[in-house]
């Protein structure tokens, strides 16, 4: 599990990359030091409030709310398998506070190339170190989403990791209003990534990154349940490819990297959440409707005039949501009762996520502002917030 | 002396470099340039929206030359360059006053 | 005949090819320029040192056409690309001696 | 073992790197491309018909052929260490699944910058699904390889897993026809790849599979073992590096990097068929003069004017061929018997692998096609399959 | 008032530059440009395979001056972009029938 | 610890990457290769002859200098896990020759964009092979650092390894002088490196690589105890990224992501040497202080006109020395004692390592000269060494 935990990690370089390379080489300092920066927030919240926030102990299990005093405090036999079965408390910490930033990188992505960089670290502060270990003790740390009749089921986190995610990326990109261009009067207009072999890269860190997250999740070292869990991950990823693939061109009719790399980010999130319940055959089913749903999901943001460079809403929001009901519908958990429990869940935690988000970001809004100005966003926010450029040696085209 | 400036599609440079040098030609100066006029360019498509790259790369050559040797130039571009398709480029000719060569001072159609 | 051309900030690019357009001006080439002036390039910072970009990037317009389309196209320019800053840029005026057109060997007027 | 899966994941993603940095920025989203589907495809077909056609069970020992049916059946103490000393059927499934699509992405690398998406994307199915596991059956499935009088010997793959991606590769390169402008009637010009650091990522990650590679084949966690296994693996790699630096200095009088890093490549194709039979000397001979035949193969290639954009076929035929032979050569099963049968599993698996290879790639080229045509190819395939670039924002060369 | 377009090697581009400003030239445009002429760019070599870049990367240079300048300014061209190699370039003169400032519509002299 | 190995062999790919990133695109090939063939060298040197310099045996315990001999010899019970509590002589040998070529790529960094390609690969022969596994063993070969009264301490190398690169660093960038253009008569101009994702990604991988660095070094499997390393190590790591985020944004009034990349990976190179005697808090400001110096050192150092490209002299040495005697400060073995004897392991090391280096490069400098030539340090020494560009289809600025 501590090698889980150092994967886990490599798939914030995973982010880093994919959003770098799916938005515009002006923009790119700027992404980059926001997904360095978060999980460095992500690390030092979490050890300061987000670990006992997320697991504030036994006496507030069926709660929403509980905190167990600020900083880290060993227990007992910390340094011992005694703490748990097959891990010590340091283990179980790590690997915990590298998911932590992801609910932060995911809204990164949303918000890309258009948000103002003091305001973004300030939500992610409080969203990273506030909202998701909230979430996050629902049901990991013995709250009510786990004492629910038939208990809400997320292995590793589809709707308490991704979705909190993308619930921050809708919320975020829809108060920020589009790019600049992306929709005008004449109608839509693509605005292409400027580093595809860069965002590749970042999809196979973060399918690399997910054994790790999945793997790990698994929470003891039992070869079976984790090699099952390896074989599940692997399989809706890999239908997530098709079903994006195909799905994209039916509707477009070329072969669009950029959806196909979605899709597997679409299977990986919505395995995410039954790893563990799903046989062969259901992961591939679930990977295949979620390559394809993501598609779709994409296409309808966009109509909508939401905003999102990269995909996050569609992928981690919309893959997330899914996954989290598949459990109701496949594997061995899949019943009514299951399925309601789900929905419980997965309405609960967008509730929640939508006030939270939306009251930071709104105040935000009408306060310090949360968007950079017109010329500087047509100009590039590394040039302006960072005084750099990624590629300071390229031409580049107009 | 006159410059000849051709825009040109970039997919004819070769032939046309080809055929200039076989009249004698031995020095060209060429670049990119971005154009814009009837033709245009072919849709791109990214995540499902279909667009129009702002314009097309064209390559635009110049070439300083003798008067003897203007209109053979400019016939090498006109068969060479052409496709018969909107977007073949345009030829302009103007007139040049003095030429010097940087490494030994010659003037004239001597630095030509 | 004549060539107009026109070193321009890129960020009024945009503006001034609505406005030539809207003349009729159907065929423009542009291309990007580096250029030293009056203005200076805006401070960059890399690792605590700041330093000025030696250049600071422009765009450069090409436009050959007709007597009369001269002044309007230069009216274009000089009210679309002003900003009143240091840095608007200039505008140079050619005479053109012939013009071509690859696609069909039009010459003169007819071509541009 | 589950690890050692992992790392074999990150191959598919080295593969990816080395290739679209070694051809042009124009083709660069098609390599992408097809390097992403390639592994989602060996993983799906290897569930559906590869694991069975591979590991028939023991009533086919000795044969060429055969095949326990479409899909996985879970044996009986499938999610324990019943299943297998140390590993669970997962486990297995797994690792052998991620290899699996290797021999098509090796393929993918020769006909780089001028074949045709779609069939391309069909031969791998084929290739894939069919011809990898019955050749590896023929070895690792208890086939007629395994039953010799002295067993034919291929310890992780150099004959099973390279050669059969390098076979393909030659006879795909070959059928297909140098590149446009490669070979002219003024000789022959070098069309450079357009990203090193790029390249040089991919062997780094392929070199760090390659411990998953490997190690993993141990198929054991016996601790002694593996860690011989990286100290051998290492150690070709190493001496890879400088027989191919020696050689291509002294041929051109540069130092190369790309040969360097195909060096790097060959001494670990080399070493993989014999990594637990070699000492540390055998392995730093077997690398060395696998780098140096690398270049020597790349000059070779290029001179019968079978052009290879990536030396796919150098790295992994060359080097396998090498590898293979080189186990009846040095180390501990070195001896006239061994090295014959080393020699006819090389020449059994070529003769099936051209043959496989030799028809599908000839009846698509009769029918279909199998060359994009030469306006696509000069334009790039980027914009033509895929409508896309991959660096939109940079200017390039002409 | 003339046009100076001259293209030089890229590596005398600051020697250059540092006499024409001393001249009190304080406007130039440059940008790069791919030449072909007499001399040879150095061989490449890639995996085995040396090979000859198509063309040399140059920089072209524009200076639109008073005729009073223009002497003094190809001298520093001539003078300062010399190394006596194949390969130093060439200077061409035009002429310049108007110049406009954008910023504040001078024309002619004044606009330089 | 043979999984912390392959963690450790990609710290390799993350310097070569940062190392690049930092540097301008005519002169990355360059930096790539010298960045391929140092590892391969040190490999190969270890096993000839550092392994047996660094790890002479009992017999020399207490000294300065001892050699056992050319070539590895296998102990008895090599193979099992007798040779050593927890961890085979190969795995052992391996962990430790994948440390050995980082001394080398740390000054690879210094020296990158004006060094002749051959003598610094015949330094890094040198230095990798002789002057590191020297004083290796006066701490870990059980030499006279670690027989002193209060023994020095260096958990996993904050001298050891950092140190020792960082002063061949600063000797060769000293030796060197600084690149042409930098430090100017009107004053100092900023030389940018050309790709600021690539740098990204290096620091992200290092940061990895340093789990199995600092994780590895625990010389066993205890899960506390690893845990426990991987807590520090990574609030090292973000703490060092804030740090240096404070002290740049107050000094240059801008996010200097590199200055954060940075910190980094001063807060890593800090907790090095006390990984495993520090607690949460102690790792933070270790991490803080570190990444805030970094910045002041990258300053001190322009000042003083020692010519950096990457800031390896400010995060090796002076983030070494910090976390050395950090040592004696914080932790549980915090005293006056250990803080005299981190002086003296500091000191020593520094005395060592600068004569060594220091007439290493002074002798080349006078004989065959350690610079390129000024045209070919202007055109770029990719063309010039290798005939080679990093990226042949990209416009580049002048
Ligand atoms: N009058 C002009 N002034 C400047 N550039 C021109 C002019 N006419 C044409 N061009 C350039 O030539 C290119 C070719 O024009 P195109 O639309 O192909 O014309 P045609 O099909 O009539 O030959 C244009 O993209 C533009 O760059
Ligand atoms: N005489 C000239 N010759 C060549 N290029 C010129 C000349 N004058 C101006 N330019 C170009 O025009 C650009 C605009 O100049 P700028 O400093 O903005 O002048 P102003 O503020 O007076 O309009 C310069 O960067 C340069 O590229
Ligand atoms: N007549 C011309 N027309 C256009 N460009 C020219 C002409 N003559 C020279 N050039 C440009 O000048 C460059 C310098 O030519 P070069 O071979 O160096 O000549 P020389 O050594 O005689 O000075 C060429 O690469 C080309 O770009």
């Amino acid at each position: 599990m501590m090698i889980a935990t150092t994967m886990v990690f490599l798939m914030h370089l995973g982010f880093a990359s994919l959003e770098a390379g799916l938005t515009r080489s002006k923009n790119t300092v700027n992404i980059l030091f926001k997904n360095t920066i978060i999980p460095a927030i992500g690390l030092l919240t979490y050890a300061f409030v987000g670990f006992n926030l997320m697991y504030p102990g036994a006496e507030y299990a069926g709660s929403f709310f509980g905190f167990a005093g600020f900083g880290l405090s060993l227990p007992e036999g910390w340094d011992t398998s005694e703490y748990n079965a097959g891990y010590t408390f340091f283990t179980d910490f790590i690997f915990q506070a590298m998911f932590a930033a992801t609910a932060a990188t995911i809204v990164s992505g949303a918000v890309a190339e258009r948000v103002k960089l003091g305001p973004f670290i300030f939500f992610s502060f409080l969203y990273v170190g506030i909202c998701y270990p909230i979430v996050g003790m629902w049901k990991w740390g013995g709250g009510f989403l786990n004492t629910l009749e038939t208990p809400f089921y997320d292995f590793a986190g589809s709707t308490i990791v991704h979705s909190v995610g993308g619930w921050g990326a809708l919320i975020g990109a829809a108060l920020l209003g589009p790019r600049i261009g992306k929709y005008t009067s004449r109608g839509m207009t693509a605005i292409p990534g400027h580093n595809i072999p860069l965002a590749t890269l970042g999809v196979f860190l973060l399918w690399f990154g997910w054994f790790g997250f999945n793997g790990g999740s698994v929470l003891s070292a039992d070869p079976g349940l984790v090699s099952k869990v390896f074989v599940t991950t692997s399989m809706a990823a890999a239908a997530g490819a098709f079903g994006a693939l195909i799905v994209s061109y039916l509707m477009f009719k070329t072969y669009d990297i950029t959806m196909v790399l979605n899709g597997i980010l679409a299977g990986l999130v919505g395995i995410t959440a039954g790893a563990d319940q799903m046989g062969v055959n259901s992961s591939i089913i679930i990977g295949l409707v979620g390559g394809g749903l993501i598609v779709l999901a994409v296409v309808f943001f966009d109509k909508i005039k939401v905003d999102d460079p990269v995909g996050a809403i569609s992928v981690h929001l919309v893959g997330g949501i899914w996954g989290t009901l598949a459990v109701g519908i496949f594997g061995d958990l899949a019943g009514v009762g299951q399925f309601v429990s789900q929905l419980i869940g997965v309405v609960a935690v967008g509730v929640f996520c939508v006030i939270f988000a939306g009251v930071i970001f709104f105040v935000m809004k009408k306060t310090i502002g949360i968007r950079v100005d017109e010329a500087e966003e047509t100009e590039g926010l590394d040039i302006n917030e960072h005084s750099m450029r990624a590629y300071p040696d390229f031409a580049t085209k107009d | 002396m006159k410059k000849i400036e051709a825009i040109i599609r970039t997919s004819r440079f070769d032939q046309i470099h080809t055929c200039v040098a076989a009249l004698g030609v031995k020095f060209l100066t060429f670049y990119e340039v971005k154009g814009m006029g009837l033709e245009h360019a072919r849709l791109e498509m990214y995540r499902g929206v279909p667009y129009e790259p702002a314009y097309i790369p064209r390559t635009k050559i110049e070439i300083v030359t003798v008067e003897e040797l203007v209109e053979p130039v400019i016939n090498c571009i006109l068969t060479e360059g052409k496709t018969g398709q909107v977007g073949d480029g345009k030829i302009f000719v103007y007139d040049v006053l003095e030429a010097y060569r940087v490494r030994n001072t010659d003037t004239g159609e001597q630095a030509l």
